[in-house]
C-alpha cells in the first residue's frame, strides 16, 4: 500500500485506540480491583448508547453533551447492581461471578430489545462525517473528539485514583482488602463505587460509540470481548496499561484488517494467546 | 438393602430412557436429544473446569473441530461412515488439546480463560475463510439422516459412557490428582503429582467429549457452518449446565444440563418475546442462591452424616459469599 | 511415652541427606544464606530459630518447591538439586506445611489416599488399595473417626494431624515437619510428641521445625539453630539451649547475660541492667476484653481471654507462636467475628461492630507483616491512614509530624511501599496507624524480622507517642523488647491468659523463660 | 364424582382451548422467525408480512380447497436469530403443533437449516427471506423461495450505471463473510467482469465487524468508479458513515441490503442521499397480478391501512406476503392438503402477483422475477430507478463528492 494509505491507516488506528481504551477502562478497573470479569460490561455500553440516542432524537441534545448524563445514569445503575447482586456472590468461586454477570448481560440486552425493539440506530448530527485533511489523510471530527474525550476520561480516572481519598481507598482495597479494613475502609461501599465507576465509564464509551457505529441491543457482546482482550494485552493494575493494551489491539486490528480483512480477528487472537504464553502479566502490566 | 433400592431405581430410569422414543413426539425426543448432547459437553467440561478447576472458555473449539472433521470425512471423496468419522474427530480434538494445553495450561484463572477463548475465536475464523477445505462461511452439508431415535440413542449411550467415565475418573488416581491440583497446586506437587501431565490429560478428555457432541450435532443438523459450530454460546451453555448442577461432581453436569435445557425450552415455548430475559433472571437467581450448584442440595454424602439441605441454607449461601 | 518401640539401630556416619551451601535469595536479600546441613539416617533433627530465620524456605528448597539460588542437595547419594518436586516426593521425601495445605473439598480419607497414591510406593498401589492404606495411616495418627469429614470441617489440631497423615501416606524415608505443634495446648502437644516419636521409631528420619521448645527438646536427637538465614549452632539439645548465642537470638542480649549470670552461684546482677519502664499512669479502663472466644471457621484459637488496657498505658502481650496473639488483635479490630465474650472500648460495646466502626472509635491496628499497600507510595500509604478523618486541616501537619518522627519515611515518601526494607516498612505501617490519630494503637509483632538497632528506634518511637497520650497494646514474641518498654504485661498460652502483672516482675519471672525455652 | 365432574369439564375446555388451530376448517402454517437477536427487526417484517396476507385471505372467506373453504392460521416461534434454534423449532412446529405447511424463517442461514427438516418430514416450505443458492444446491424437493437469488441483487445496479456512463471502468466489492452476502458479492463481481469492468477490490470482512476504515482506506487508494457493499443493514450504514469519514467518494455507491429499509435514512439523514439499494420489490413497480391486491400500490395502501406505523414498506414484508399467496394458490390448485400433492402444485406454479412473477426453477428458486434498484434522493424520498420500464424517476448520477455537498 502507498505512503498516503499507510498514513491514513495509522491515523485510523490511533483514533480507534482512543475509543477502545475507554471501552476497556471500566472493565479493567472492576477486574483489577474486585477480580471480577464483568460480562455485563457490554450491556452497560449499549445502555449508554441508547441514552445518548434518545436524548438526541427526542430532546435534540448534542450527543457530546449527553455523555455526562449517560455516565451518571450508568453509575447509579452500577451501584445498584453491585450492592444488590454482585456483592452477594463476590466471594463465591471465580466462575460464579462470571456467570452472574453473564446472566445480567442476557437480561439487560433482552430488556432493551423488548422495550426499544431491535431497530438499528445511530446518532447522526450536522457535523457527522465532517473533518479536515492533513495532506492526503482525512481526520473526521467526531472520531477525533471521541479520542479526545477518551483520553480526558482516562486521565481523569487516573487522577481520581491517585489523588482523592476514595480513589486511594479503591486502589488500597484492591491490593490488600484486610489492611484496607484496618484503615477504616468499608469494603462493600468501595466495591460499589468501583463497580459504579466502571459502569459509568462504559456509559461514556456507549455515548461515543453511538455516534461512530450503528448499533442495536446486541452491540455490547463484541465490545466486552474486546475489553477482555485489551486488559490481557495491556495488563491490569494501572490505568496507563489500558491505553497501551487498546493501542496494541487497535493497531493489530486495523493493519491486519487492511491486509487480510477476513482473518483480522483470528490474527488478533493468535497474537493475544502468544503474548499470554510469553508474558502472562501483560505487555506493560505487572503480574496480578 | 438401600443399595438394592437404588439399583432398582436406576434400572427403572434406564428402562424409561430406553423406551422414551416410543412414548414421546419426535420433537420432544429432539429436545431430549439436545439435553443429552449438552450433558455430554458439560461432562467433558467438568473434567477440566470442575475437577481440575481450570476455567476453560474455548471448549467450543473442540465441538467445532469434531463437527467439521466428522462432516468432512463423511462427505467429499472419502464417504467414511459416521462412527469412524466421529472417532477421528474426537482423536483430532484430543491431539489439538494436548498441543495447546502444554503451553496454555501454565496460565491461571482469567488468563487461562481468555487464552482458550482466543483459540476458539481464531479457529472459528480460520474455518470461516479456509474455503478450499471448509467451504468457508457457506458451510458443509452432511448426508440427510432422519431417524430421531438414532441420535437419541447415540447421545444416550455417550452420556451413560460419560457417567461411567466420570465415576471411574473421580475414583481413579487421575481424578484424585486433578482435584488435588484444583485445591492446591503446591500441595499437589509435594504429594508427588505430575501436575502438568494431569492437567493436559483432563483437558484432552474434555476436548474428546466436546468433539463427540459436535460430531453428533453436525450429523443431526446436517448443515454445518462456522457461525453455528464455533459460537461461544456452546461454551457458555456447558459451563452454565455444569455450574448449575455442581462442578466436580459425577451427576452434576447431567443434572444441570437437564435443568437448563428443559427450563429454557419451556420458557421458550411459553414466552414468545421475553424468554431470553427470563432465562437471564433464572441464571442470576441460581448463581446468587446456589453458587456451588444443585448437588450441594441433593448430593450430600450420607457417610459424612450431614443433615439434609434446608431452605435456610440458601440465605446462608448468600451470607457466606457476601462482603460487608 | 512408655510403650514406644525401641529405637532403630543407627549406622554412624550414614547420612540420608547432604545439603551444601544452600542459598535462596528473594530479590536482593537472602532468606537462606549458605547453609550446610547433614541429616543422619534414622535421627530426629530438631530445627529452631526465631521467625524469619529461613527455616521454612530451607525446607522449600530441600523439597524442590523452590529452586535454591546456589548449593547442592544429595538425597540417598543422588543429586536432586534440579529434580522437580513431584519426583522428589516419589523418591521418598515428604513434608508438612506450616500453613496447612489440606485439599479442602476432599474428605480426610481422600486427602490421605492422595498421598498414598502418588508417594514413594504409589505406583504399586491401585486407587482402592491407596484408600485402604489411607485408613491405616489415619488409625496411626488418630484421625480414623474423622475420615468421612471434609478437610474444611476439621479443627486446627486435626488439620495438623491430617497434614502429617498425608505426608506419612507417601511412605517417606525422610520427613520434614514444619511447626506441626504450633497452636496446640499442653495435652495436645504431649500427644503430638508421642506420635512423632512413633513415626521415627517406625524407621522414618525426621527434620522437625518447632517453636514449642518443650516439645523439640523432648524429641530431638540433635538440634540445629538457624538465625537470619545462617546456621548459628548445632549439636546436643541441652548444650544448645544453654548456649548464650541461642538464648540471645531468642530473648535478647541482656536476657542472655542474665542467663549466664544465673548459671554462676548467687551472682549479683549489676543494677541498671534493665531499663525500667515509666510508672504506669492511673488512667481508667480504655479497652476491656471479657472471656473472648474466637477462631477460624470451626477452629477455636482463643479459648477464653480476658484482659484490660488502661488509658495512657503500654501493655505488652507476649506468648509463643500460635498462642493466639494475632487472633486476639484480629478479633478486637473485628476482622474476625468473636464466637463468644465481649469487647468494650471506652465504655462502648464494640463486640459486634464493623471493622470500620472500630477504627472510627479510635482503635487502630498495625498488623503483623505490616500489610502495607505495596503498589502505593509511602506518602499514599500514610494518607490512607486518614481515610476516616474529617479534620482535613490538621492532616498536613500530622503528616509533617510523622516525617519529623521518622525522617527516613520523608526521604522515601515518593517510593512504592513494596520497595522498602523491612524496618522502613514497619515504620511506614506504624506511621499509617498514627495518621488515624488512634486512642489505642494495637501493634502486632513490632520486632519481627528486624535488626536490633531498628527495633530499638521503633521502641523509642512507641514510648514517645505514648508519652503524648496514645495508649498501646504491644504484641511481641521478643519478651525483652516487649516487657522493657511496657507498664504491664499479659502472657498468652494456647488461647488463654496464663499470667499477668507489672512488666518488670514478669521480666524477672523464670516461668517466662520456661514458657519460651522449655527449661 | 360430584367434585371431579367440573374439573373434568374444565380440563376438557382447556384441551379445546389449547388447540383452536386444529379446529376443522383451518389450515395451520408454522413459522420460526427471529423476534430477538441480530435480525429481530427483519423477523418482525417477516411476521407482519405473513400475518397481513393471512388476515386478508381470511377476510375474503379463506381459500377454497376441493370445494371446501378453509381459513388460514400461523403458529410462530422465535429462533433468536440462531439457525440451530430454527431446526429445533421447525421440528416442534411439525411434530407438536402439527402444522400442515411451513413458512420460511428470516435469513439464508436459518432457511438453510430449516430446509433439511422439511425434507425429512416431506412438508413443503415456501420461504421469502433466504436467497442464498447454497440452500438450493442440495437438491431438496420441499423448499421453495419466492425471492430472486442472491447473485442477482446488484446486477441491476451495474447495468444502470453502465447505461448512464460509458466511461466507468472500475468496481470495488466488499461483503460480509456470511452465506448470503458472500453470494451477492461474488455474483456482483462476476457480472461486473462479464460486463468488461475491472474489479479492483474484492474482500470479505467477518460478521460483526465494527470498523471498516482499513478496507475503505484500501478502496480509496484504488479510487474505483463504483463501490458495492454486500452485507446487512448495520454494515451498509457503517460503510456509508466511514466512507464519509474518510472521504471515499465514488461515482456510485450501492448496497444489497439496507437502503430499501426506512431505517437507512433515519440513521444517515442526508448522508443517505444518492445511495443505491437493491430491492426485491417496491410499491412503485408496475405489476398487475391475480391476488387480493393486484398491484404493488394496492398492496401498499391496504397494508398501510392496517399498519399506520409503517412509512414505506420494506420488501421483506411484501415478499413474505407473497410466500403466503403462493402457498394459497398452490393449495387451491392441488385441491387437497396432502403435502406431496401441494408440493407438486408449488413446483408447477406460475402466477403473476403484486410481487411479480412467481415461478420456481428446478432447484426451487424464483429466478424469473427481476430485482429492482432504488435510490435515495436529496428530496428525502426513495425512488425506484431501475428497471427503466418501471422507473419512477431518473437516477441521479454521479454521486457528488461528500465535501462538495451543501
Amino acid at each position: 500500500m502507498g505512503g498516503a494509505e499507510l498514513g491514513q491507516i495509522f491515523v485510523n488506528a490511533v483514533l480507534l485506540s482512543g475509543i477502545l481504551a475507554l471501552v476497556a477502562l471500566g472493565f479493567s478497573l472492576v477486574w483489577g480491583i474486585m477480580n471480577i470479569v464483568n460480562l455485563a460490561h457490554g450491556s452497560f455500553i449499549v445502555l449508554g448508547a441508547y441514552i445518548t440516542f434518545f436524548l438526541h432524537e427526542l430532546l435534540g441534545v448534542d450527543p457530546f453533551l449527553s455523555i455526562p448524563v449517560a455516565m451518571v445514569a450508568l453509575f447509579t445503575l452500577g451501584w445498584g447492581i453491585q450492592r444488590g447482586l454482585i456483592n452477594q456472590v463476590i466471594r463465591a468461586p471465580l466462575l460464579a461471578t462470571f456467570l452472574l454477570t453473564f446472566g445480567l448481560e442476557i437480561l439487560i440486552v433482552n430488556l432493551i430489545n423488548y422495550f426499544f425493539k431491535a431497530d438499528v440506530r445511530s446518532v447522526t448530527t450536522a457535523y457527522s462525517g465532517t473533518g479536515f485533511t492533513l495532506g492526503s489523510v482525512r481526520v473526521p471530527y467526531i472520531r477525533l473528539g471521541a479520542l479526545g474525550i477518551s483520553l480526558v476520561l482516562v486521565a481523569l480516572l487516573a487522577w481520581y485514583l491517585r489523588a482523592t481519598r476514595v480513589g486511594r481507598a479503591i486502589r488500597a482495597t484492591g491490593m490488600d482488602i484486610d489492611a484496607a479494613r484496618l484503615t477504616g475502609v468499608k469494603v462493600a461501599t468501595i466495591y460499589a463505587a468501583t463497580f459504579a465507576i466502571g459502569a459509568g465509564m462504559a456509559g461514556a464509551a456507549g455515548s461515543l460509540l453511538s455516534m461512530i457505529v450503528p448499533f442495536d441491543p446486541t452491540l455490547g457482546g463484541g465490545y466486552t470481548q474486546r475489553a477482555f482482550a485489551i486488559c490481557v494485552l495491556g495488563g491490569l493494575g494501572n490505568v496507563a496499561n489500558v491505553v497501551i493494551g487498546a493501542a496494541i489491539f487497535a493497531f493489530v486490528d486495523v493493519f491486519v484488517g487492511a491486509r487480510l480483512p477476513s482473518l483480522s480477528r483470528a490474527v488478533t487472537f493468535a497474537i493475544l494467546v502468544l503474548l499470554l504464553i510469553l508474558r502472562p502479566q501483560g505487555v506493560a502490566g505487572k503480574r496480578v | 438393602m438401600k443399595k438394592a433400592a437404588a439399583i432398582a431405581g436406576f434400572l427403572a430410569l434406564l428402562a424409561l430412557l430406553v423406551a422414551l422414543p416410543r412414548l414421546v413426539s419426535s420433537y420432544k425426543l429432539l429436545t431430549y436429544t439436545r439435553f443429552l448432547i449438552l450433558a455430554l459437553m458439560a461432562q467433558g467440561w467438568n473434567f477440566i473446569g470442575g475437577y481440575t478447576g481450570y476455567a476453560a472458555f474455548g471448549n467450543v473449539a473442540y465441538f467445532g473441530i469434531g463437527a467439521y472433521t466428522t462432516g468432512l470425512l463423511m462427505i467429499g471423496k472419502w464417504h467414511v461412515p459416521f462412527f469412524p468419522a466421529l472417532a477421528a474427530g474426537a482423536l483430532l480434538s484430543a491431539l489439538v488439546a494436548i498441543l495447546l494445553g502444554l503451553p496454555i495450561l501454565r496460565l491461571k484463572g482469567h488468563y487461562f480463560a481468555i487464552a482458550t477463548l482466543g483459540v476458539a475465536e481464531a479457529l472459528s475464523q480460520v474455518a470461516d475463510t479456509w474455503d478450499s477445505v471448509t467451504e468457508g462461511s457457506t458451510g458443509i452439508d452432511l448426508p440427510l439422516k432422519t431417524e430421531g431415535e438414532f441420535f437419541y440413542y447415540t447421545a444416550l449411550g455417550f452420556v451413560i459412557v460419560g457417567l461411567l467415565c466420570t465415576a471411574a475418573f473421580s475414583r481413579s488416581k487421575l481424578g484424585n490428582g486433578c482435584v488435588a491440583i484444583r485445591e492446591d497446586q503446591d500441595a499437589a506437587r509435594m504429594l508427588g503429582i505430575n501436575t502438568t501431565l494431569f492437567k493436559v490429560i483432563a483437558y484432552a478428555l474434555s476436548a474428546v467429549f466436546a468433539a463427540l457432541a459436535g460430531g453428533l450435532t453436525a450429523y443431526q443438523n446436517i448443515h454445518v457452518t462456522p457461525g453455528d459450530f464455533f459460537k461461544i454460546d456452546y461454551t457458555l451453555q456447558m459451563i452454565i449446565a455444569t455450574i448449575i448442577g455442581g462442578a466436580g461432581t459425577v451427576l452434576g453436569p447431567v443434572l444441570g444440563a437437564a435443568v437448563f435445557q428443559l427450563l429454557s425450552t419451556y420458557v421458550w415455548s411459553k414466552f414468545l418475546e421475553l424468554h431470553p430475559t427470563i432465562l437471564g433472571v433464572i441464571i442470576v437467581l441460581f448463581i446468587v442462591f446456589l453458587p456451588r450448584g444443585l448437588m450441594t442440595v441433593l448430593g450430600r454424602k450420607r457417610q459424612r452424616g450431614e443433615r439434609p439441605f434446608r431452605m435456610s441454607d440458601l440465605l446462608a449461601n448468600v451470607r457466606a459469599h457476601r462482603v460487608t | 511415652m512408655s510403650a514406644l518401640p525401641s529405637p532403630v539401630p543407627r549406622i554412624p556416619g550414614d547420612s540420608i541427606l547432604e545439603a551444601r551451601g544452600i542459598t535462596k535469595k528473594f530479590g536482593g536479600l537472602a532468606a537462606v544464606d549458605g547453609i550446610d546441613l547433614t541429616i543422619r539416617r534414622g535421627e530426629i533433627l530438631g530445627v529452631i530459630g526465631p521467625n524469619g530465620a529461613g527455616k521454612t524456605t530451607f525446607v522449600n528448597c530441600m523439597t524442590g518447591l523452590e529452586k535454591p539460588t546456589a548449593g547442592t542437595i544429595v538425597f540417598n547419594g543422588q543429586d536432586i538439586t534440579k529434580t522437580p518436586s513431584y519426583r522428589i516426593g516419589r523418591l521418598g521425601m515428604a513434608r508438612t506445611f506450616q500453613v496447612v495445605k489440606p485439599l479442602r473439598q476432599l474428605t480426610v480419607r481422600e486427602n490421605v489416599a492422595t498421598g498414598a497414591m502418588f508417594g514413594a510406593r504409589g505406583s504399586e498401589r491401585s486407587a482402592a488399595q491407596a484408600r485402604h492404606e489411607a485408613d491405616e495411616v489415619l488409625e496411626r495418627v488418630g484421625l480414623a473417626d474423622m475420615r468421612g469429614r471434609t478437610a474444611t470441617e476439621l479443627t486446627i489440631l486435626d488439620l495438623k494431624r491430617l497434614e502429617l497423615a498425608k505426608a506419612l501416606a507417601m511412605d517417606p524415608q525422610l520427613l520434614f515437619l514444619d511447626e506441626v505443634m504450633a497452636g496446640l495446648n499442653q495435652s495436645e502437644i504431649e500427644k503430638a510428641m508421642e506420635l512423632i516419636l512413633r513415626v521415627n521409631r517406625s524407621g522414618v528420619t525426621l527434620f522437625v521445625i518447632e517453636h514449642v521448645m518443650k516439645a523439640i527438646m523432648g524429641i530431638s536427637d540433635r538440634l540445629t539453630v538457624l538465625h537470619y538465614g545462617r546456621k548459628i549452632a548445632e549439636g546436643n539439645p541441652k548444650d544448645i539451649v544453654e548456649s548464650p548465642a541461642v538464648i540471645e537470638a531468642y530473648l535478647g542480649e541482656r536476657f542472655a547475660r542474665r542467663a549466664e549470670a544465673a548459671g554462676e552461684e548467687n551472682a549479683l546482677i549489676e543494677p541498671g541492667t534493665f531499663l525500667k519502664a515509666p510508672p504506669a499512669p492511673a488512667g481508667d479502663t480504655l479497652l476491656e476484653v471479657k472471656n473472648l472466644v474466637s477462631g477460624y471457621g470451626e477452629v477455636q484459637i482463643l479459648r477464653d481471654v480476658s484482659l484490660e488496657v488502661k488509658d495512657k498505658e503500654i501493655v505488652a502481650l507476649i506468648g509463643a507462636n500460635g498462642a493466639g496473639k494475632t487472633t486476639l488483635l484480629w478479633t478486637i479490630s473485628q476482622l474476625l467475628k468473636p464466637m463468644g465474650g465481649s469487647v468494650h472500648f471506652a465504655g462502648r460495646d464494640i463486640t459486634a461492630a464493623r471493622s470500620d466502626e472500630v477504627v472510627g472509635a479510635g482503635v487502630v491496628h498495625v498488623p503483623q507483616g505490616r500489610r502495607l499497600f505495596a503498589g502505593l507510595t509511602v506518602r499514599e500509604n500514610l494518607m490512607q491512614g486518614v481515610y476516616l478523618r474529617r479534620d482535613t486541616e490538621r492532616i498536613e501537619q500530622d503528616l509533617e509530624r510523622i516525617f519529623s518522627l521518622l525522617p527516613l519515611l520523608k526521604e522515601r515518601a515518593g517510593q512504592l511501599a513494596g520497595r522498602l526494607s523491612g524496618g522502613e516498612q514497619q515504620m511506614c505501617a506504624i506511621g499509617r496507624g498514627l495518621m488515624s490519630r488512634p486512642r489505642l494503637l494495637l501493634i502486632d509483632e513490632l520486632s519481627l524480622g528486624l535488626a536490633p538497632l531498628v527495633v530499638d528506634s521503633l521502641l523509642d518511637l512507641i514510648t514517645e507517642i505514648n508519652r503524648e497520650g496514645t495508649t498501646v497494646l504491644l504484641v511481641e514474641q521478643d519478651v525483652q523488647v516487649a516487657l522493657e518498654h511496657a507498664h504491664r504485661g499479659y502472657v498468652l498460652e494456647t488461647g488463654r491468659i496464663v499470667q499477668t502483672g507489672p512488666a518488670e516482675e514478669l521480666l524477672d519471672d523464670p516461668r517466662i523463660r520456661q514458657a519460651y525455652l522449655g527449661l | 364424582m360430584k367434585r371431579t365432574a367440573p374439573v373434568a369439564l374444565l380440563a376438557f375446555a382447556l384441551v379445546l382451548g389449547a388447540f383452536p388451530a386444529l379446529a376443522e376448517d383451518t389450515i395451520l402454517f408454522g413459522a420460526a422467525v427471529s423476534l430477538t437477536g441480530k435480525t429481530a427487526k427483519e423477523g418482525e417484517y417477516t411476521r407482519d408480512g405473513y400475518n397481513f396476507a393471512v388476515d386478508t385471505l381470511n377476510a375474503q372467506g379463506g381459500i377454497n380447497v376441493g370445494g371446501k373453504k378453509y381459513k388460514l392460521a400461523v403458529k410462530y416461534y422465535d429462533d433468536e436469530s440462531k439457525s440451530e434454534s430454527t431446526a429445533q423449532l421447525i421440528e416442534k412446529l411439525i411434530n407438536e403443533d402439527k402444522v400442515t405447511f411451513i413458512l420460511g424463517p428470516y435469513g439464508s442461514a436459518p432457511s438453510g437449516t430449516a430446509a433439511p427438516i422439511c425434507e425429512k418430514y416431506k412438508i413443503p416450505m415456501i420461504e421469502a427471506n433466504g436467497s442464498a443458492e447454497s440452500i438450493f444446491s442440495k437438491g431438496y424437493k420441499y423448499t421453495f423461495a419466492v425471492l430472486s437469488p442472491a447473485k442477482l441483487y446488484l446486477k441491476g445496479l451495474i447495468d444502470l450505471v453502465m447505461s448512464k456512463d460509458k466511461s466507468v471502468k472500475t468496481v470495488a466489492v466488499l461483503g460480509e463473510n456470511e452465506p448470503f452476502s458472500k453470494e451477492v458479492a461474488s455474483g456482483a463481481a462476476d457480472y461486473a467482469r462479464e460486463k468488461g469492468l475491472q474489479v479492483v477490490y474484492q474482500e470479505l470482512y467477518p460478521t460483526g465487524t465494527q470498523d471498516v476504515s482499513a478496507l475503505l482506506t484500501n478502496i480509496k487508494g484504488k479510487n474505483p468508479d463504483i463501490v458495492l457493499g454486500a452485507g446487512h443493514l448495520q454494515d451498509s450504514l457503517l460503510i456509508v458513515k466511514q466512507a464519509k469519514d474518510l472521504g471515499v467518494s465514488p461515482k456510485a455507491m450501492g448496497f444489497s441490503v439496507g437502503p430499501s429499509s426506512p431505517e437507512f435514512r433515519e440513521n444517515l439523514k442526508s448522508n443517505a442521499d444518492y445511495i443505491f439499494g437493491a430491492t426485491q420489490w417496491t410499491e412503485a413497480l408496475k405489476y398487475n397480478g391475480d391476488d387480493p391486491w393486484k398491484t404493488p400500490k394496492g398492496y401498499a395502501t391496504a397494508f398501510r391501512a392496517k399498519h399506520p406505523k409503517y412509512g414505506d414498506i420494506a420488501y421483506q414484508v411484501a415478499e413474505s406476503s407473497a410466500a403466503v399467496i403462493a402457498f394459497s394458490r398452490a393449495i387451491e390448485k392441488a385441491g387437497s392438503l396432502d403435502p406431496a400433492k401441494v408440493r407438486d402444485a408449488i413446483a408447477a406454479l406460475d402466477i403473476m402477483t403484486f410481487y411479480g412473477q412467481i415461478k420456481f426453477d428446478s432447484r426451487g428458486i424464483n429466478t424469473f422475477k427481476p430485482m429492482a434498484i432504488e435510490q435515495l434522493q436529496p428530496d428525502g424520498r426513495k425512488y425506484t430507478v431501475f428497471p427503466s420500464s418501471v422507473a419512477e424517476k431518473d437516477a441521479l448520477y454521479p454521486m457528488p463528492a461528500w465535501d462538495k455537498r451543501k
